[in-house]
């Protein structure tokens, strides 16, 4: 069981959908919810059986599959992997739970499953080939959720949202490609296996480019500015489930990559790029900040923000020491809390009234008391107060990047101005004021299901806020092994000096242990 | 010892989730009261501590890790030292008033319960603030602060100004609270911990550059939540919140917490003895600056917030004299009597109906006899007379600033305290004496509950006391934490010259605002002054705001959003997609059916064929050529 | 003046230049085939040649296969052609134009 | 006097003739039984080419054991040449006309089905083809290129509607056209090197040195201009959409597939040799006609209104795509060709078979098309399975994983990139996110659009059990394809290993 | 000498004789034309010491392709003027011009090549037609075969084609009209 558990975890959901099939329409929620939780549950007996205390890839399976090219079934988790697919499972688990009547429910309910497999199979795969594949896979399902559910664009949205991404993905399918193929040269076999590229130490200048092919796959999933403009289309577009899922899991992809990647795979590049990709964290915090608070859709000030915030995870990404890479991981995390929970959130209105534009609502606090106390906190939990979860990852990821440079974090720390700044706005619209629209007069305040998704949902958010180390401590330890590795691996004198040896600081650590 | 402070830290945090559960309910009486008693509870486990401190004894304990990883270490420490006893002796007694004195005030109020949660909440963050023996944790509750902050100025959600201004406060802490970050983020990066005792211990060898900018950083935290200029405007704006807030959050607690900070932070400023100068001339600015807007203002509440405004500067003037028990003294003392004052007015709100501008009042001191005498101890206190507490806190001020050969100092504060004292008492004969206006305006004004005066009692007591009675217990216990500083002017002489001088000129001030505003007499002219209607604008710096900050930012975004993110960087994507698309439409029709059209394509591909061929053969032949008769061109 | 090979590759390319004009100018589909027999006979002559030149069969050979197979494309042409005509009575191309884009 | 020639029997290697003469005999037989017995039902002569084809697949078995021992087999007189690249082209030819023969099985009855004659030129067209895979002569490569495309005109006719004529006679005057191109190209290298034998041919040419370079180079011209009809190439390309828009979506399919591999087979012979002894020339013009082709027919085809015009200038693209191999030469890039080419005739054997299930006799009003994108909208709801089916081909000839044509992509851009072409094999890349847009309009309007009120019940108008069949194979081969492509692979090139190429 | 004149002459009256069939616009006269350059052009083979291929080039040519088109064009009724609708004339012109001449300006060169060697030497002494047939059926036996073969498919093609198989077209007819009818009909009348 052990030993295939992640084989378990990425095909169940598939295979479950299939037989889904058969399922009469009525009965299919039930459905979904039981294999959804039966996921949940093995995500869970994963998480209990991975051991905190070993920074490597546990549950690894192997399984040759083009032996011919180096393509092999590889997986496994580390801290960093670990808990983006407990995420996911957790979120489709809810998602499923809370999923509103709706036009042909059991296709959506089947597409979440497959959904799930390939969102599972991105975060565990450890081979390039077979994560890109779930990678790309990833696309379809989402392709169909915006696409068929979606609003008045959704066409145009969700393709957009698969063009996009796609472009991007090949451009990175040829750095990986031409990785391989350095492998090649080096050692003389193919080999897919991101455990056998680490080994691998690039020159400086094949690392520049490499690094320019990940990072368009990348940065378009994340999305970074400039390549961000597809997501507002698609979380606008897309049904509640769509964005959540979409928020809270798909974009995690792209930084995912970057630390499982981009950056032990090419050090010396990571330092290179820096600053611009700083740069574009720092653009992207601040004018997406600025832009949200320019919507007039409650859902677009959500979509805003999740890009902002993806800055900060970028930046911390891009510190290139332990803080601030655990604190983006972590960061990844709670992203996926929050916005996926804000976005479940603006679901419950729109679910309501059909509109989305705040200058329908107005004075909802008084109406909805439950509804707004839930959004109040996942406001707060944006905006990043402490002890909510947003505000450990923001703060490392900041305090790491601070290390590299201080201006560029004072400028990066603007987030957590403009990100009051339109998160307050719009709850003041949405909530504050008289009920001046006579619509909103009897809106009936969350029901049941709804709470059944965001309860959970408010309780992580603090919960990982409060106590962030049963998470953070294997992010840590998996994170210092990438820093580690990254330190060993360079080769320019710069990436030596910028990416810390953790073997000193060990020493430290433990003359601290010992004077505790 | 340990389980008192975790009752003093977490009784707050039980009562407000208490109050929570009833939250959107109906108002329940024990809503109010168990968070109340809770309060008390924490009361007395601070007062135990206090006794335990005054021992001679700290408390230090780690609650369990917060944030670990790589260097990082960060648990949740609380620590019961002689600066946190005190103040948690000032927030658990302030608020334990404030929320008694609630229990009546929102009596009528839908949001009784909601009230009574935040208000717990709020408690519980101070706590945190001050407990914590770690700057994240002290940032912890830094931002919660400014969290129950929002939640209680906006309190009345209906009312647009309450919103905004709630939003405005906690932005603008916010972009305090991002030189805050980077202050903690400089002190980790340079020490490797944000535990105050191994900061301190390793700051003194770093380099002075570094502890400046760390200074600095920390100091804009301060500045935003004690609201020093230029992050001010909100205090004001924050009276929007019910008047128990005000008291408690934006007159005795929160807004000190940047003092507590500078306080707290001494061994970093005692490094740095030139930006504890820019501190203190900020703070004797802030002092004037606000005094001066108090002058004018028709709106009672606001008068106090500048007042409160004002005497922050004073603290921050000691704290940045390295008179750090001195600020820590004034905080305290203002403490009780600011409250008092603020919990008066609200009893006068209530009396007239929430009508806050003082020249529709009047002649109130019969109807309302406790509360006039309340307000007048606190006025009096507020300006310094002699015995009372601000007496012995605020003149202790000016002497600091006297020794330590700040003239310039000096004279400002000096200044500011007759204004001090001619507003207090601008205040007080407006409300209190002369003519009963209010009947003009219809009001009917009543006493309020006479449990709330009750309540109300101790701090006016305190505000008698504080300055006597605990001056000498106060010194010895904080001075072994604080840098220990005797301000006596050396010669006697000067001494009591400068405290009968500085008394008289008060008096006069008071004598001065008592025979112009005893009959709320508007002088016309006056009021259509420059001055006049610069102090009465706020010197215009809240529509410099808005004009300068709050619009263009707003249009900035627009113009990001519609011009560029539309325009701009989406347009350039569709224009990618579209240009293949057009392409494709323009010239599909290449593709027109007709079969000689395509012979022709096809014979046009050949000749293409054959052009390049020739020309690269041909081509290939002249270089050939070339080599052979240019020699060193290689072959 | 001696008739070389070069000669004859030039005629050849005239001749199938003629040919390719036919085939690009005409539009009547039974004397653009006439143009594609052109094509083919020119070059023959080349074939022809070339074996003439080299003193080697297989030119001739290949010109023998090119006649066979220019014999077999009239047959399906005109197969093709009289469909054509028996469906629309015309053997215009411009007519030929339902499917474009 | 001429000599008697003295020929031994064994020396003509008269097995290599084995596959062709099967398929010729097979067609042979069928007509000789219409001949004995006209009438007769299409099954028997379906199931009777099946045979025939299976008997041919068996030999082909046969001679890829013993090319895996001896290597190259050489027959009569070196004019046939059974190398891997024959083999493997074959065993494409003759499995490709197994999977789209059956599609004759339609519960319509359309013309060409109904006429024995039919299966006998199929055949033959089979035969043609191997005839001119199994060869270096370039008059026999010629010959067989004229038996397999005469054959395809008549089929493409028989059709019988007009477009279909108009389409056989578009694509036999353009054939016509290109056959003249081929002629003048073999004359112009035959008048260089006295050889009308690819191997001998480069032989001369690089024992000159190339000094003719300006011969070959008009030669090579010619037979690209003439092979760039047969691949559709751009500018040579424009028969193609019209081709399948005009002939049943069964043979537009077969015409997409399995020539084409034919004609691949030759360039390699013809334009690899030339490339790898540094025609600069050739290279820099190949990669022109690549690029240009993948770039510009995925731009035409993303204005197509018509499904399977639409397929039409995709495959146009795909022949682009493979082109590439030409150019880099490599023989993980040869072997990359037959990888991809095989993974390609499964999906696009889907994607028409699918057209060809939904077709109906009379067009609907308002329609000028038989395949518009507007009769697929809401497929999914109507037809579920068969939408899920059809998206799949769909994605896979997007190349999205980890379906079929994905890993052809793949093998064939690290070949690119392995090569040292990575700029090629960007634009490849890029090219592939052009071609998405196209193949998800066809899922857009599946999965995404509100059906069309009137059309419900009418797609599979066309289905037999053995049509429904075929496509649940191919998407079975399309979903699953992962699993066979190492053994694919290891197969592949090792044939082309050992071919040389 | 005689070869010089025999080949001038026939080549200026084969490129007008072609240029006839392809400029005209009597479809009669192209017919001719086409003809009479076919005749000329064996002339060539002739020349050359093909003697068998100038003897099929009649007979195939003159004989069976010509005959078909003849029948073709009166099938056609193409024997009047042909209309035809001219596009771009420059173009066609230019671009035959064009590939004409660049042909040209390479075939301008002779090719010296030391290294061909004839593999199936014209040999002295021996019939053109019998070393023809040598070689046709030895080294191009396949080839030859595989040529009876194409000519089998375009008979087969052409047959069908034009035969009354393609009368009606099944394709288009609706279901329910049986096409046995049709098919027994036309058995009936064979």
């Amino acid at each position: 069981m052990l030993d295939n558990i992640l084989s378990i975890l990425i095909f169940f959901p598939a295979l479950a959908a299939m037989f889904g099939f058969v399922v009469a329409k009525d009965s299919i929620r039930a459905y979904g919810v039981t294999v959804a939780a039966i996921e949940f549950a093995l995500s869970l007996f994963l998480w209990y059986a991975y051991d905190p205390a070993v920074s490597g890839m546990q549950f690894m399976e192997s399984l040759p599959l083009i032996p011919a090219f180096g393509i092999s079934y590889l997986l496994g988790v580390d801290g960093i992997s670990l808990f983006i697919i407990v995420l996911a499972a957790f979120f489709t688990l809810i998602g499923i739970a809370s999923l509103p009547d709706m036009k042909r429910m059991k296709d959506m309910i089947l597409t979440l499953l497959f959904l799930q497999m390939t969102m599972i199979g991105v975060f565990a795969a450890l081979d390039a080939i077979v994560f890109y594949v779930f990678w790309e896979l990833s696309l379809v399902p989402m392709l169909y959720i915006i696409g068929a559910w979606g609003g008045p664009l959704r066409i145009y949205a969700s393709v957009k949202f698969f063009l996009y991404t796609f472009t991007g993905s090949l451009v990175m399918l040829v750095g990986m490609l031409f990785m391989a193929y350095f492998y090649h040269q080096a050692t003389g076999t193919w080999s897919f296996s991101i455990l056998e590229w680490y080994r691998l130490i690039l020159p400086e200048n094949i690392q520049l480019w490499l690094f320019v092919a990940f990072f368009l796959g990348f940065a378009i999933k994340v999305p970074m500015f400039p390549f961000h403009t597809w997501l507002p289309y698609a979380h606008g577009q897309a049904p509640t489930i769509g964005s959540v899922i979409l928020a809270a899991i798909l974009l995690k992809m792209g930084t995912y990559a970057f630390v499982r990647f981009s950056l032990p795979l090419f050090p010396d590049a990571s330092v290179f790029f820096m600053m611009p990709i700083a740069v574009l964290a720092i653009i992207m915090i601040i004018y997406t900040a600025m832009v949200a608070y320019a919507q007039e859709d409650i859902k677009q000030v959500v979509a805003y923000s999740s890009v902002s915030h993806m800055g900060v995870i970028i930046l911390g990404t891009f510190a290139l020491n332990v803080e601030g890479i655990s604190g983006s991981v972590f960061l990844m995390i709670a992203h996926g809390v929050v916005s996926g929970a804000l976005f479940l959130l603006v679901g419950v209105i729109y679910e309501r009234r059909h509109t989305k534009m705040m200058s329908e609502f107005g004075g909802l606090a008084s109406v909805m008391p439950h509804y707004a106390t839930i959004f109040g906190v996942m406001v707060m939990a944006s905006v990043g107060l402490p002890l909510t979860i947003n505000f450990v990852g923001e703060f490392l990821s900041l305090l790491g990047f601070y290390q590299q440079s201080h201006m560029m974090t004072l400028l990066a720390g603007i987030a957590i101005i403009v990100g009051a700044i339109y998160m307050l706005a719009a709850f003041k619209k949405v909530f504050f004021g008289e009920v001046t629209n006579e619509k909103n007069r009897n809106l009936p305040d969350v029901n049941k299901r709804e709470l059944v998704a965001l309860i959970p949902l408010v309780i992580i958010a603090i919960w990982l806020g409060v106590y962030p180390k049963p998470v953070l401590g294997p992010i840590n330890n998996s994170v210092e092994s990438i820093v580690q590795l990254m330190h060993e691996k360079a080769v320019t004198e710069e990436a030596k000096a910028r990416i810390p040896d953790l073997t000193s600081t060990i020493v430290i650590n433990e003359a601290k242990e010992e004077t505790k | 010892m340990e389980t008192y402070l975790y009752i003093a830290l977490f009784a707050p945090l039980v009562g407000s989730l208490f109050a929570g559960l009833f939250g959107a309910r109906p108002k329940t009486i024990i809503a109010g009261l168990v968070p109340t008693g809770l309060l008390f509870a924490s009361l007395v486990s601070s007062t135990i501590l206090l006794t335990h401190v005054l021992a001679g004894n700290t408390v230090h304990v780690e609650l369990m890790t917060w944030m670990e990883t790589g260097d990082l270490y960060i648990p949740f420490g609380f620590v019961v030292d002689q600066v946190s006893v005190t103040m948690m002796m000032v927030v658990t007694i302030v608020s334990t008033v404030v929320h008694v004195y609630s229990i009546g005030y929102m009596d009528h109020d839908k949001g009784f319960n909601r009230f009574f949660s935040y208000l717990s909440a709020f408690v519980f963050s101070m706590m945190v603030l001050v407990m914590s023996d770690n700057f994240a944790g002290l940032f912890i509750g830094w931002e919660g602060v400014g969290l129950c902050s929002w939640l209680l100025i906006g309190f009345w959600y209906h009312k647009e100004s309450a919103t905004w201004a709630a939003n405005e406060a906690f932005i603008m802490n916010r972009i305090a609270d991002l030189g805050m970050l980077i202050g903690i983020f400089l002190i980790y990066w340079n020490t490797g911990s944000l535990q105050y005792d191994q900061v301190f211990a390793a700051v003194a060898g770093l380099e002075i550059s570094t502890v400046v900018w760390i200074g600095i950083f920390l100091f804009i935290g301060a500045m935003g939540k004690s609201a020093q200029f230029p992050l001010h405007t909100w205090l004001a704006d924050a009276m929007e919140g019910p008047t128990p807030v005000s008291a408690l959050i934006h007159a005795a607690t929160m807004v000190t917490a940047g003092v507590y900070l500078v306080v707290r932070a001494n061994p970093i400023y005692d490094i740095i003895p030139e930006v504890g100068t820019v501190i203190a001339s900020l703070g004797a600015f802030v002092a004037m600056f606000a005094a001066s807007m108090a002058l004018v203002n028709r709106d009672m509440k606001r008068i106090i917030a500048y007042s409160t405004l004002s005497q922050l500067g004073y603290m921050f003037v000691a704290a940045g004299l390295g008179a750090y028990w001195v600020a820590l003294f004034h905080l305290m003392a203002h403490a009780f009597f600011k409250a008092l004052l603020f919990l008066g007015a609200g009893n006068v709100m209530h009396a007239m109906s929430d009508e806050l501008d003082p020249f529709k009042m009047g002649g109130l001191s019969k109807k309302m006899k406790g509360t006039f005498i309340m307000m007048t101890v606190a006025s009096v206190a507020l300006a310094g007379i002699y015995p009372l507490a601000g007496f012995f806190s605020k003149d202790m001020i000016l002497e600091v600033a006297f020794v330590e050969h700040h003239y310039i100092l000096y004279t400002v504060l000096l200044l500011t305290a007759g204004l001090t004292a001619f507003y207090s008492f601008r205040l007080i004969a407006l409300i209190f004496h002369g003519e009963e206006r209010y009947k003009l305006f219809g009001f009917d004004p009543h006493e309020a509950y006479k449990y709330m005066l009750w309540f109300m009692a101790p701090l006016a007591v305190l505000a008698v006391i504080a300055g006597m009675m605990f001056k000498g217990t106060y010194y010895d216990m904080v001075t072994q934490l604080l840098p220990a500083g005797e301000y006596h002017v050396h010669s006697a002489f000067t001494y009591w010259v400068m405290t009968i001088g500085t008394q008289i000129f008060v008096g006069l001030a008071i004598v001065y605002a008592y025979r112009k505003y005893e009959n709320a007499k508007i002088d016309k002219k006056v009021e259509s002054g420059f001055f006049y209607q610069l102090l009465f604008n706020q010197y215009y710096i809240p529509q410099f705001y808005e004009e300068f900050f709050v619009k263009p930012y707003r249009d900035l975004s627009m113009i990001f959003w519609k011009h560029i993110d539309l325009k701009v960087v989406d347009a350039t994507v569709d224009m990618i997609g579209n240009t293949f698309y057009k392409t494709g439409k323009e010239t599909h029709v290449m593709q027109n059916g007709n079969l000689s059209t395509m012979l022709r394509w096809m014979v046009a591909g050949l000749v293409f064929l054959l052009v390049s061929a020739i020309v690269f053969a041909k081509a290939n032949d002249i270089f050939a050529y070339m080599v052979t008769i240019v020699p060193g061109l290689g072959a | 003046m001696e008739i070389g090979l070069s000669h004859y590759l030039v005629l050849s390319t005239i001749l199938f230049a003629i040919g390719l004009i036919g085939v690009m100018r005409r539009k009547n589909l039974l004397l653009l085939f006439f143009a594609t027999e052109i094509l083919l006979n020119s070059v023959n002559v080349a074939f022809a040649a070339i074996s003439h030149y080299h003193g080697d069969l297989t030119g001739q050979m290949f010109a023998f296969f090119v006649i066979a197979i220019a014999a077999s494309e009239v047959a399906v042409g005109l197969g093709l052609l009289i469909v054509w005509y028996k469906r629309t009575g015309k053997i215009d191309l411009d007519m030929m134009t339902t499917m474009r884009g | 006097m001429l000599e008697p020639v003295n020929v031994s029997l064994e020396s003509l290697n008269l097995v290599t003739l084995a596959p062709m003469l099967i398929a010729i005999v097979g067609a042979l037989t069928i007509l000789v039984v219409d001949l004995v017995k006209s009438g007769l039902n299409k099954t028997m002569y379906v199931m009777l080419s099946m045979l025939f084809l299976l008997l041919d697949f068996g030999s082909l078995v046969d001679f890829a054991g013993f090319f895996a021992q001896n290597g190259t087999i050489l027959g009569f007189f070196d004019v046939m040449l059974i190398d891997g690249l024959a083999i493997l082209a074959q065993f494409i030819i003759v499995v490709g006309a197994m999977m789209f023969l059956p599609l004759s099985l339609t519960s319509k009855r359309f013309h060409e089905y109904s006429y024995p004659e039919y299966y006998a030129l199929f055949l033959f067209t089979i035969a043609g083809l191997q005839f001119m895979v199994s060869t270096d002569n370039l008059i026999l490569i010629f010959v067989g290129l004229e038996t397999s495309s005469l054959a395809i005109y008549t089929l493409i006719a028989m059709h019988n509607r007009s477009k279909s004529f108009e389409a056989a006679v578009k694509y036999f005057t353009m054939g016509a056209l290109a056959a003249g191109f081929y002629s003048f190209g073999a004359m112009v290298l035959y008048a260089l090197s006295g050889s009308v034998e690819i191997n001998q041919i480069a032989a001369v040419l690089s024992a000159d040195g190339y000094s003719n370079i300006g011969y070959v180079l008009v030669g090579v011209a010619f037979l690209l201009a003439s092979f760039g009809f047969k691949l559709s190439l751009v500018p040579f390309h424009t028969w193609a959409p019209d081709v399948y828009e005009g002939s049943s979506a069964a043979m537009a399919g077969f015409i997409s597939i399995v020539p084409k591999i034919a004609s691949f087979v030759v360039a390699m012979r013809l334009f690899e040799f030339l490339v790898q002894s540094g025609v600069v020339w050739l290279e820099v013009t190949l990669y022109v006609f690549v690029v240009v082709t993948m770039t510009a027919s995925n731009i035409w085809a993303l204005v197509q209104n018509d499904v399977k015009r639409m397929l039409a200038y995709s495959s146009i693209s795909h022949a682009g795509f493979v082109m590439a191999a030409l150019i880099i030469g490599t023989t993980q890039a040869n072997s990359a060709l037959f990888l991809y080419w095989a993974m390609f005739s499964f999906t696009n054997l889907g994607a028409f078979a699918m057209l060809w299930v939904n077709r109906e006799k009379s067009l609907k009003y308002g329609q000028n098309s038989d395949h518009q994108f507007e009769r697929f909208s809401g497929m999914v709801h109507t037809m579920p399975l068969a939408a899920v089916m059809m998206g799949l081909f769909m994605l896979s000839l997007a190349g999205i994983p980890p379906f079929g044509i994905f890993w052809g992509k793949l093998y064939m851009l690290g070949a690119a990139v392995s090569g040292g072409y990575t700029v090629l094999a960007l634009i490849m890349a890029l090219n592939s996110a052009i071609a998405a847009f196209y193949y998800l309009k066809l899922i857009v309007f599946m999965f995404l659009k509100e059906p069309d009120e009137q059309a419900h019940e009418k797609y599979m108008t066309n289905a037999s059990l053995s049509l429904k069949t075929i496509i649940g194979a191919a998407a079975v081969m399309t979903v699953f394809s992962v699993f066979a492509v190492n053994p694919l692979l290891e197969f592949i090139t090792s044939f082309v290993y050992n071919s040389g190429y | 000498m005689f070869e010089a004149i025999a080949f001038y002459l026939f080549a200026i009256l084969t490129i007008s004789m072609f240029s006839i069939a392809v400029l005209t616009s009597q479809a009669l006269y192209a017919l001719t034309a086409l003809a009479a350059g076919m005749i000329f052009i064996s002339a060539f083979f002739f020349i050359l010491g093909a003697d068998f291929l100038g003897a099929v080039q009649i007979i195939v040519y003159t004989g069976a392709v010509l005959a078909l088109y003849a029948f073709g064009m009166m099938f056609f009724d193409t024997t009047r003027d042909v209309v035809e609708k001219r596009t771009s004339p420059m173009l066609v012109f230019g671009m035959g011009g064009m590939a004409a001449l660049l042909i040209v300006l390479i075939f301008a060169a002779p090719i010296v090549s030391d290294n061909i060697t004839a593999l199936y030497p014209v040999q002295e002494g021996v019939g053109n037609a019998q070393a023809v047939g040598m070689v046709l059926f030895t080294k191009y036996l396949v080839p030859f075969e595989v040529a009876a073969v194409m000519l089998l498919v375009a008979m087969i093609g052409g047959i069908i084609l034009a035969g009354k198989k393609m009368d009606t077209s099944l394709t288009l007819l609706d279901e329910d009209k049986s096409p046995l009818s049709v098919e027994t009909n036309e058995k009936a009348a064979s």
